[in-house]
């Protein structure tokens, strides 16, 4: 059956590719990948029972029927005829429905718990529209936080705890696995592996507010020893010696953004907003909604409400000289 | 009801009795709001303002002989006199003066009164020597010196430091100041707003004034000072408010700065050297103090130093404990957060540590470890022990042999339901899962609340009785964890608390405590929290004071109340004794309500604030306790008329 | 039948412009977005002295700066939430009614308790302990913890600058000689007291300022 | 059927009378039923007719509504990144959307095809409850203003149909949005519950003699099961509505983490409502079709028995798979793996229905009207419709497909497709029973192929859109993601399908003015209401009917059924407002019922309860206080026992 679905995914026009990131037809992992099999089995089976109906509707309507002798005369003499129809048509669609049961209960036994207990834990916290993402570590010492942009060791099983610190969102990455609702009050638990390095985009699946279409997130898959060094930059605070020029923007962001944003090894400890220890090691901002340049960080440093109407983020009464001194210190957060 | 009450209060028992008493409680709490109200209301109507409360539990035969249990009461200042807070290094608070005794206490009247002019908790002792009275007042820490010689103790000098008011916005439980000490000719006390200063006793003028911290960053001082020969041993408090928690040593002469031990951090930080032996495996490791913390928040992790410090002369350690981590919220730091919430002994001269015990991993209710250790040689099961009895916030009596470091016991002394008991063999307790509060989710009845079973008010321990005397609560809250973010100078706690009397209505109760046997022995169930330290005399009384204003004496064998005197405001003061120039025993205690005793601020009968020291003596008198006319140098006259009306010795 | 139809048909022209009419001035997103009402200029706040403290100038400056949030349940919902997570329900308790900060429910104001008093109160920080909160939080989200606070009931509303520092209550009893003519009674002071009640809503006497609690939003 | 003559009046025989025979027949019903003409008739009228048109032409208005807020969010999405709306404004715009479409049209508007047919088909004069019909029309109509008093401030319920709690919280949504909608809900619930008690009775206690439970039209097994399947459904959101309102307004927990209140908790109960209402909102429709259908294939419905049985099991089923909805909310899965097997099994009786109509096609001879077009159309979306659901019962798929425009293609298949497509072809085929003339056959083709191509041409392409992973509620959506081009072809289609509808009522607006007149039975259909003049007087029936067949006008070409139907003569019952009740299976008449005349008890008690809550929704407890007072009067006005309507008179069966 999978060779099968997989030929037909070639076929279709909808190519999986970097231009269609949030397409899941095609998965790379297996969390997602008996889910895609089956979705495929199940879109067979009804583009043939769409084919089927229509088929017959058209010929049941355009096929050669004797004369009538008046437009009054009916069809039939008795209240009666075309029952196998029924029998035959409910006989096929019960089989058929029975076959794609069954199957659809052996996959969710299958995407249920990955195969072998996932090394990494993450908690993933989803707040009005971001996500901060808690590396989990029997040391604490190699606790980390890091937002937005999740990485993940290649071909080995994640296990993802979430929890919600104000409405209900949901954790969707679709070409790793099925999405996941975030439920205050609860911590609900999934899990997603990667088997091809790469960058996989997601976003929350749940209707959660204003912002919710700006409340996307990458999960990075890294060659488990590149993981590795990036989780161990992650741990490191920043530096807290700073070039000359900079002292004064690291001082202007302390004292403007440090009651919201953390930067470890700063007087910034503040856990509204993200963590911005190393800003500058990911892609994106605000959720994955702009590329992570100096010119994008000014722009929504300057006036967020303007790009992301409704975000948490307040419009800063700073001045110019005082804005381009943050963002250049900012730009120093590898 | 009665059988309730003293099963409650029962020796403790296997661990199977253990088990049904922990499942008897919880039934009891569980059908216990109604109930608890209702026992509310019993007392509440029982007990008449003022009537003395009935002594509960087994008035039997005194305890063991007195010769089991004995301290070491270096540097045994003169019995008349009382240097320092807790009266000596082991912190035992026992007077050897025995003119008060069971027989005439009941004809304790006030002899004198002084008002000090401020209003906040006042949490300190008088200090007596050279028939001079020092006294140190909450914020804005005025220091006073009263000439005992002079009838109605006329004020000798008074000097006012003039601490920064920024300071009263950044202390987190009422501005108080815990008392001075007196060290070679010098009163040594601290400021709120991080200075500490040293004012000579005869003239009253500064010698000198040490900054330790900023305050601006939300770091106060409000403890005792402890000096012992040439230093002085001082911490910070401020666990509400994310600072890095610290003991330091001051050089007693010039205030200069010796050495600075933090509670958090690397081991040189936390200086800890290769002779750190602490008992337990899961406490041996390198950079404790940093690898049991996520990255960085070690440096606002707390463990801040705000109450009391014993050294022992014989073995030269000083042993104190350190306070709750910061921020409250436990989800937001992960690991065992040592050396939080737990004690240290430290050599007095080197400042590096020898051994030090975590009472509360990872504690997540606030449970700090900074309550008194009083120092005590015991003969437990068999051998004798140099030990020590600390009566920790979780509500756990730890009996600890004080040269290694081993908990010789651990039994609750008060109501708790946060843990299932201390596994001696790894000393780790055992936490329910169910009291372990989730962020912004409400955990109903969590017992005891965060000012524990027992807060900082000091104990005192009798040789004669070999028994342990100290206030405790009956307190219980409902908690919401909200993680917070670090903001320098404000609090980083996140903690929301509702907090409500335990089973039995009563928040207050005084005990005595059998340190060997590990058992409560007697205890008065007070209608408010009895939060003023105690007082053991040699002649069997044992003083103390509650939250509404009470000030009782109690036989320390039996646990009857003797006497009782209605004080202006609530006691959280600590009572001391001493010797005027009469050669009259004195008993002396500040009133002025405030500090954590606010928490029950909205109890209907709860005093207001006030400032005023009540000195207490048989039958009132006091040196020239005529009225005090102006002494001319003709004045024979009216001397003599003061004797005239003077009452009979 | 016919009835029902132009009935029908009336209706569905008039639906057409009131959905219409509604998409242009819908005004829900006033979320954490731009404030519905005009923000006033630092300047004009900066010019609101602390009070009539002692030496101080008599305030004669028209003080009744409203908040811009001020009929706005979003902006009082955010400002509880900034409340416990900026850490002021450390100090000032989780209840608003005071731990070691003072309570901000009843209607005693060391430093006034009209919404622009609480906004500086805030903006520059108190003496005693209160932090300045100026750079970590712009001005329109100061204003929205200004918002909560009026909805605990206890501040004083915006043309109550005067009444707000001198502790005036809702009917309380005035003696004869602060009448009314209060506005020019006090001869002495050079400027007439009366500048400050030109407040745009009329209360009725000056200084013995109408009910401090305002309404329930 | 002789009936015993005893003394009193208490046995009365019905007069059996020829309306042919006796001209003064007709004049003297038509001035019993006739109700006044003017301002004071319209609003007390109770006929079944009025309320059913009523209902029809506010709903389409609510349907034109909610395709305006349709047409701006299509505008809003057609492009990436667009600002023609703010996020607020859209989310306000898709709710409204959704409730309007969902609750204030869907229902209502087939409220309004059964109210005008039942009567007329099961040979009776009126509703069972005739005031408690007009009850529920005004009800609805003041529900459905009410639901939009909030909409021009631009305060209208912005947190989905579905209102997810915390989201519709008071902490997150503090305005009085959510109460509008909270408010709104539970007056539109009182309404339908009256409409579903009245529809049931009439069922089960006012059939024409002789029409038998097997021989009731399949529109009427429809509205009965949707009727009887909203009285167990509407009461679980009504509570879900009500402590959520507390919630937000009293300090309840129910919903409220903080309190120990459990978010799911609003799922299940808004879900366990929200299922059987899509299956409420499509079975009549189903059951338009399966009654039009034949007439245009000149043959009886192939598997009559089937079809009926699979209607109510369809609703028995609908009552088991609300998980179906939260397949994504961290459920264990053994729960979901059950209530996915339920959601497969569910697909079956839609196939009978399905396949009886193919059959009836086939084995007939299909006459080109526009009703049949809309018909036979119908059945090709409604498969389309049904796959894409069964798509997402397999738990797998759904955690993928969930919340994406896949599922919101499914919808709108299987709400347009199997409710707006019928509702079309139906107003096509009754037309000449509601108005009396005939809609235009070129203008009707032109507007089902437009309307047949445009909602092809919008709505399938979701599927592709979803499957791309666009996720649904979103305001708008960055470029790069492959989900350009699909929305700009979805914009299109929309706008194409809006040209249809347009057409659709600029035909039936000039067809009810100059469309050719039409005589009883233009489309020689088979069932009884085509017995009656069009438009039917206000009587209905000058005598009540006898059925002996399930397809009585097509008796005389049918054989297999004993004795036959008449229309000409029957029982009188002219003595005031009259109409026959009958037993519940084989429809043997034993009483003569007394219908009231018109009332203003229905439209007063209506407006004094939109009062009472519009009090509730701005807390003046004093007058929720005076409108309850008065909603208490007009109830006790409306049910004060009349003499005239005793139910005195009874006709002992005869046992022979």
């Amino acid at each position: 059956m999978r060779r099968l679905s997989l030929a037909v995914a070639l076929a279709l026009p909808i190519a999986a590719s970097a231009a269609t990131p949030m397409s899941y037809l095609r998965t790379f992992g297996p969390a997602g990948d008996p889910g895609t099999a089956l979705g495929y089995g199940l879109g067979i089976v009804s583009i043939v029972v769409m084919v089927v109906v229509t088929v017959l509707v058209l010929a049941g309507i355009y096929r050669k029927r004797p004369r009538p002798a008046s437009a009054r005369e009916l069809t039939v003499s008795r209240d009666e005829g075309g029952l196998p129809w029924i029998y035959i048509g409910v006989g096929v669609s019960t089989l058929v429905l029975i076959a794609c049961a069954v199957w659809t209960m052996l996959t969710v036994a299958a995407v249920a718990m990955p195969a072998h207990a996932a090394g990494l834990t993450l908690q993933v916290n989803a707040a009005q529209w971001w996500w901060n993402v808690r590396y989990r570590n029997a040391e604490p010492l190699q606790v980390f936080d890091a937002p937005n942009e999740i990485h993940i060791p290649v071909g080995r099983p994640v296990r993802i705890e979430l929890t919600s610190s104000d409405v209900i969102h949901s954790f969707w990455i679709p070409q790793l696995a099925g999405k996941m609702d975030v439920i205050p009050g609860q911590t609900n638990v999934t899990w997603l592996q990667a088997d091809r390095p790469g960058v996989y985009r997601g976003q929350c699946g749940e209707y959660c507010g204003v912002q919710h279409a700006h409340m996307s997130m990458y999960v990075v898959a890294d060659a488990p020893e590149d993981y590795a060094a990036w989780a161990a930059r992650q741990r490191a605070p920043a530096s807290s010696t700073v070039a000359a020029a900079l002292v004064g923007g690291q001082q202007a962001f302390v004292r403007n953004c440090g009651a919201c944003h953390a930067v470890r090894g700063t007087g910034a400890g503040g856990i509204l907003g993200p963590d911005l220890t190393h800003l500058k090691s990911r892609r994106t901002i605000a959720a994955g909604m702009l590329p992570n340049t100096p010119g994008n960080l000014s722009a929504w440093i300057a006036n967020a409400q303007a790009l992301k109407p409704g975000c948490r983020m307040p419009t800063m009464a700073l001045s110019g000289p005082e804005l381009s001194a943050i963002v250049a210190y900012l730009d120093t957060l590898h | 009801m009665q059988r309730i009450r003293a099963h409650l209060i029962s020796a403790p028992s296997t661990e199977a009795r253990d088990r049904c008493r922990d499942r008897l409680r919880a039934s009891a709490v569980a059908s216990g709001s109604l109930l608890a109200l209702a026992l509310i209301a019993l007392p509440l109507a029982a007990d008449a303002q003022g009537a003395t409360p009935a002594a509960q539990g087994a008035a039997s035969a005194p305890a063991a002989s007195a010769s089991a249990t004995t301290a070491n009461f270096a540097p045994n200042d003169p019995p008349g006199e009382w240097h320092s807070q807790a009266r000596d290094y082991a912190n035992t608070r026992f007077s050897p003066l025995a003119d008060v005794n069971a027989g005439n206490v009941s004809r304790l009247k006030v002899a004198w009164t002084f008002a000090d002019g401020t209003q906040n908790g006042h949490e300190a002792a008088p200090l007596v020597l050279d028939n001079t009275m020092y006294l140190v007042t909450p914020f804005p820490n005025i220091s006073y010196a009263l000439d005992l010689t002079k009838a109605g103790a006329p004020i000798k000098w008074s000097y006012a430091p003039n601490p920064t008011p920024v300071a009263i916005g950044k202390a987190c439980c009422d501005t108080v100041n815990r008392g001075g000490a007196y060290a070679n000719g010098k009163i040594i006390y601290n400021l709120l707003d991080m200075h500490t200063i040293a004012v000579d006793a005869k003239t009253g003028k500064e010698v000198w004034r040490t900054k330790m911290g900023d305050v601006t960053h939300g770091e106060t001082m409000t403890m005792a000072p402890l000096v012992v020969g040439n230093k002085v041993y001082v911490g910070n408090s401020g666990g509400e408010l994310g600072v890095w928690g610290w003991l330091a040593a001051l050089d007693v002469d010039t205030g200069k700065e010796l050495w600075r031990a933090y509670s958090t951090g690397t081991d040189e930080q936390v200086k800890i050297g290769p002779d750190f032996k602490p008992f337990y495996s899961w406490m041996k490791g390198k950079d404790l103090g940093k690898t049991s913390w996520p990255p960085g928040m070690d440096r606002t992790g707390a463990g801040s130093v705000w109450a009391w410090v014993s050294y022992d002369p014989e073995t030269n350690l000083i042993y104190y404990g350190t306070s709750n981590p910061s921020p409250r919220v436990p989800a937001q730091r992960p690991g065992y957060n040592l050396w939080t919430s737990a004690i240290f002994a430290r050599d007095a001269t080197t400042g590096m540590a020898k051994w030090a015990y975590q009472f509360t991993p990872h504690d997540q209710w606030d449970y700090d470890g900074v309550n008194e250790n009083v120092l005590i040689d015991v003969n437990f099961q068999g051998k004798p022990r140099k030990a020590l009895i600390h009566f920790d916030r979780n509500a756990f009596a730890y009996l600890m042999d004080r040269t290694t470091g081993e908990v010789l016991s651990a039994e609750p002394f008060a109501y708790q339901n946060w843990s299932k008991g201390i596994d001696l063999k790894t000393g780790m307790p055992i936490v329910v899962p169910e009291m372990q509060p989730r962020p912004n989710v409400k955990l109903p009845n969590v017992c005891p609340p965060d000012i524990g079973g027992k807060d900082w008010q000091p104990s005192a321990f009798s040789p004669r009785t070999g028994l342990v005397y100290a206030g405790i609560f009956n307190i219980c809250m409902d908690v919401t964890d909200h993680p917070q973010s670090y903001i320098a100078g404000t609090p980083y706690d996140g903690m929301e608390m509702k907090r409500f009397a335990a089973p039995g209505g009563n928040w207050g109760e005084f005990m005595a405590w059998d340190p060997v046997a590990g058992k409560k022995v007697w205890s008065i169930k007070e209608k408010f929290m009895t939060m003023s330290g105690a007082l053991a005399t040699a002649g069997d009384i044992v003083f103390y004071g509650t939250a509404d204003g009470w000030f009782r004496a109690v036989d320390a064998r039996s646990g009857k109340v003797l006497w009782s005197y209605k004080l202006g405001s609530g006691v959280i003061g600590q009572p001391m004794t001493y010797l005027g120039p009469d050669k009259r025993q004195y008993v002396a205690v500040y009133s002025g309500v405030g500090g954590a005793a606010m928490v029950s601020s909205k109890m209907p009968g709860f005093p207001p604030r006030g400032g005023t020291l009540y000195v207490f003596s048989i039958d009132g008198e006091s040196p020239h306790s005529a009225a005090g006319m102006l002494q001319t140098e003709g004045g024979a006259a009216a001397a003599r008329q003061d004797q005239g009306m003077g009452g009979k010795p | 039948m016919s009835i029902t139809r132009r009935a029908g048909a009336l209706a569905l022209v008039g639906a057409g412009a009131l959905l219409l009419a509604s998409c242009g001035r819908s005004e829900g997103d006033s979320t954490t977005a731009a404030p519905p009402q005009a923000s006033p200029s630092m300047e004009a706040i900066a010019a609101v002295p602390l009070g009539d403290l002692a030496g101080a100038a008599e305030s004669h400056l028209a003080a009744t700066i409203p908040n811009p949030y001020r009929d706005d349940p979003q902006a009082a919902q955010q400002g509880h939430e900034l409340f416990v997570r900026m850490n002021c329900a450390g100090c000032h308790g989780y209840g608003a009614t005071g731990g070691m900060g003072p309570n901000l429910t009843d209607a005693y104001w060391r430093y006034g308790g009209a919404p622009v008093q609480i906004f500086k109160s805030i903006h520059d920080g108190r003496p005693q302990g209160m932090p300045a909160w100026n750079p970590a939080l712009p001005p329109q989200e100061i204003w929205k913890l200004v918002a909560y606070i009026q909805s605990l009931g206890g501040s004083y509303s915006a043309g109550q600058f005067q009444a707000s520092l001198q502790g005036d209550r809702a009917g309380d009893n005035v003696a004869p000689e602060v009448q009314p003519t209060l506005s020019g009674a006090a001869a002495s002071a050079p400027t007439a007291k009366g500048a400050d009640n030109s407040s745009a809503n009329a209360e009725a006497r000056p200084d013995a300022g109408g009910p401090p609690p305002t309404g329930k939003p | 059927m002789a009936a015993v003559l005893t003394g009193t009046d208490a046995l009365r025989v019905p007069v059996i009378a020829r309306p042919a025979d006796d001209a003064s027949i007709a004049p003297r019903l038509d001035r019993i039923w006739e109700t006044r003409k003017g301002l004071l008739g319209t609003l007390s009228s109770v006929d079944h007719k009025t309320i059913g048109k009523r209902y029809l032409v506010t709903a389409f208005l609510f349907l034109l509504i909610g395709g305006l807020e349709a047409a701006v969010m299509r505008a809003q999405l057609a492009r990436p990144n667009e600002t023609l709306l703010s996020p607020e404004q859209y989310n306000q715009l898709f709710t409204m959307h959704g409730v309007t479409m969902i609750f204030l049209y869907a229902l209502p508007v087939l409220s309004g095809f059964s109210n005008f047919l039942w009567p007329l088909m099961l040979g009776s004069r009126d509703m069972a409850f005739p005031r408690l019909n007009a009850f529920s029309y005004w009800l609805f109509l003041l529900a459905g203003i009410f639901l939009y008093v909030s909409f021009p401030i631009g305060r209208a319920p912005d947190a989905g149909w579905f209102n997810y709690v915390p989201y519709s919280s008071l902490q997150y949504n503090p305005g009085i949005n959510i109460d509008v909608y909270a408010l709104g809900m539970v007056l539109l619930g009182l309404s339908t519950t009256v409409g579903s008690i009245n529809f049931v009775v009439t069922l089960i206690r006012t059939r024409a003699p002789g029409m038998s439970i097997n021989r009731v039209p399949i529109l009427v097994w429809g509205t009965l099961t949707a009727s009887v399947g909203n009285l167990f459904a509407v009461p679980a959101v009504s509570l879900a509505f009500l402590m959520l309102w507390m919630d937000r307004r009293f300090g309840s927990h129910f919903f409220d983490v903080a309190g120990g209140g459990q978010p799911l908790l609003w799922q299940h109960l808004f879900w366990m409502f929200g299922h059987p209402w899509v299956y409420a909102v499509v079975l009549p429709a189903m059951g338009i079709v399966s009654d039009g259908l034949p007439t245009f294939c000149r043959r009886p419905l192939v598997g009559y028995t089937a079809v009926a049985l699979a209607t109510v099991t369809t609703m028995v089923l609908g009552f088991g798979v609300w998980v179906h909805h939260m397949f994504a909310t961290g459920l264990p899965p053994i729960s979901l793996s059950f209530f996915s097997a339920a959601s497969f099994v569910i697909v079956i009786p839609s196939a009978v229905a399905v396949f009886a109509w193919i059959a009836t096609i086939w084995t007939g001879r299909p006459q080109f009207t526009t009703p049949f077009l809309f018909f036979a159309g119908f059945i090709v979306v409604f498969v389309i419709g049904g796959v894409s659901g069964f798509m997402t019962a397999a738990v797998p798929v759904d955690t993928q497909l969930t919340d994406t425009y896949f599922v919101v293609a499914h919808l709108h298949y299987v709400l347009i497709g199997i409710n707006v497509f019928p509702v079309a072809g139906g107003i096509h085929y009754w037309f000449p029973k509601f108005t009396g003339r005939m809609m235009g056959e070129r203008l009707g083709k032109w507007s089902f192929w437009i309307m047949f191509i445009g909602f092809n041409l919008g709505f399938f392409p979701m599927h592709i859109a979803g499957l791309l992973g666009m996720p649904r509620r979103i305001y708008t959506y960055p470029s790069g993601l492959g989900w350009d081009s699909v929305n700009l072809v979805i914009s299109i289609g929309a706008y194409v399908f809006a040209l249809g509808v347009l057409l659709f009522v600029i035909n039936v607006w000039r067809s009810a003015r100059h469309g050719a007149r039409a005589g009883e039975n233009p489309w020689d259909a088979p069932s009884l209401e085509w017995a009656t003049p069009s438009p039917p007087p206000a009587y209905n029936f000058a005598v009540i009917p006898t059925v002996a067949s399930r397809y009585p006008l097509w008796e005389d070409r049918l054989t297999g059924h004993q004795g036959h139907s008449s229309t000409s003569q029957g029982m009188l019952l002219d003595n005031g407002r009259e109409t026959i009740g009958t037993s519940a299976l084989d429809a043997v008449p034993d009483v003569i019922l007394r219908m009231p005349g018109d009332s203003f008890a229905p439209l007063l008690l209506s407006i004094a309860l939109a009062i009472a809550f519009a009090g509730m929704l701005i807390h003046s407890w004093w007058l929720f206080g005076i409108a309850a007072f008065i909603s208490a009067i007009a109830s006790i006005a409306w049910l004060w026992p009349e003499a005239r309507l005793g139910q005195t008179t009874e006709i002992v069966r005869d046992r022979a």
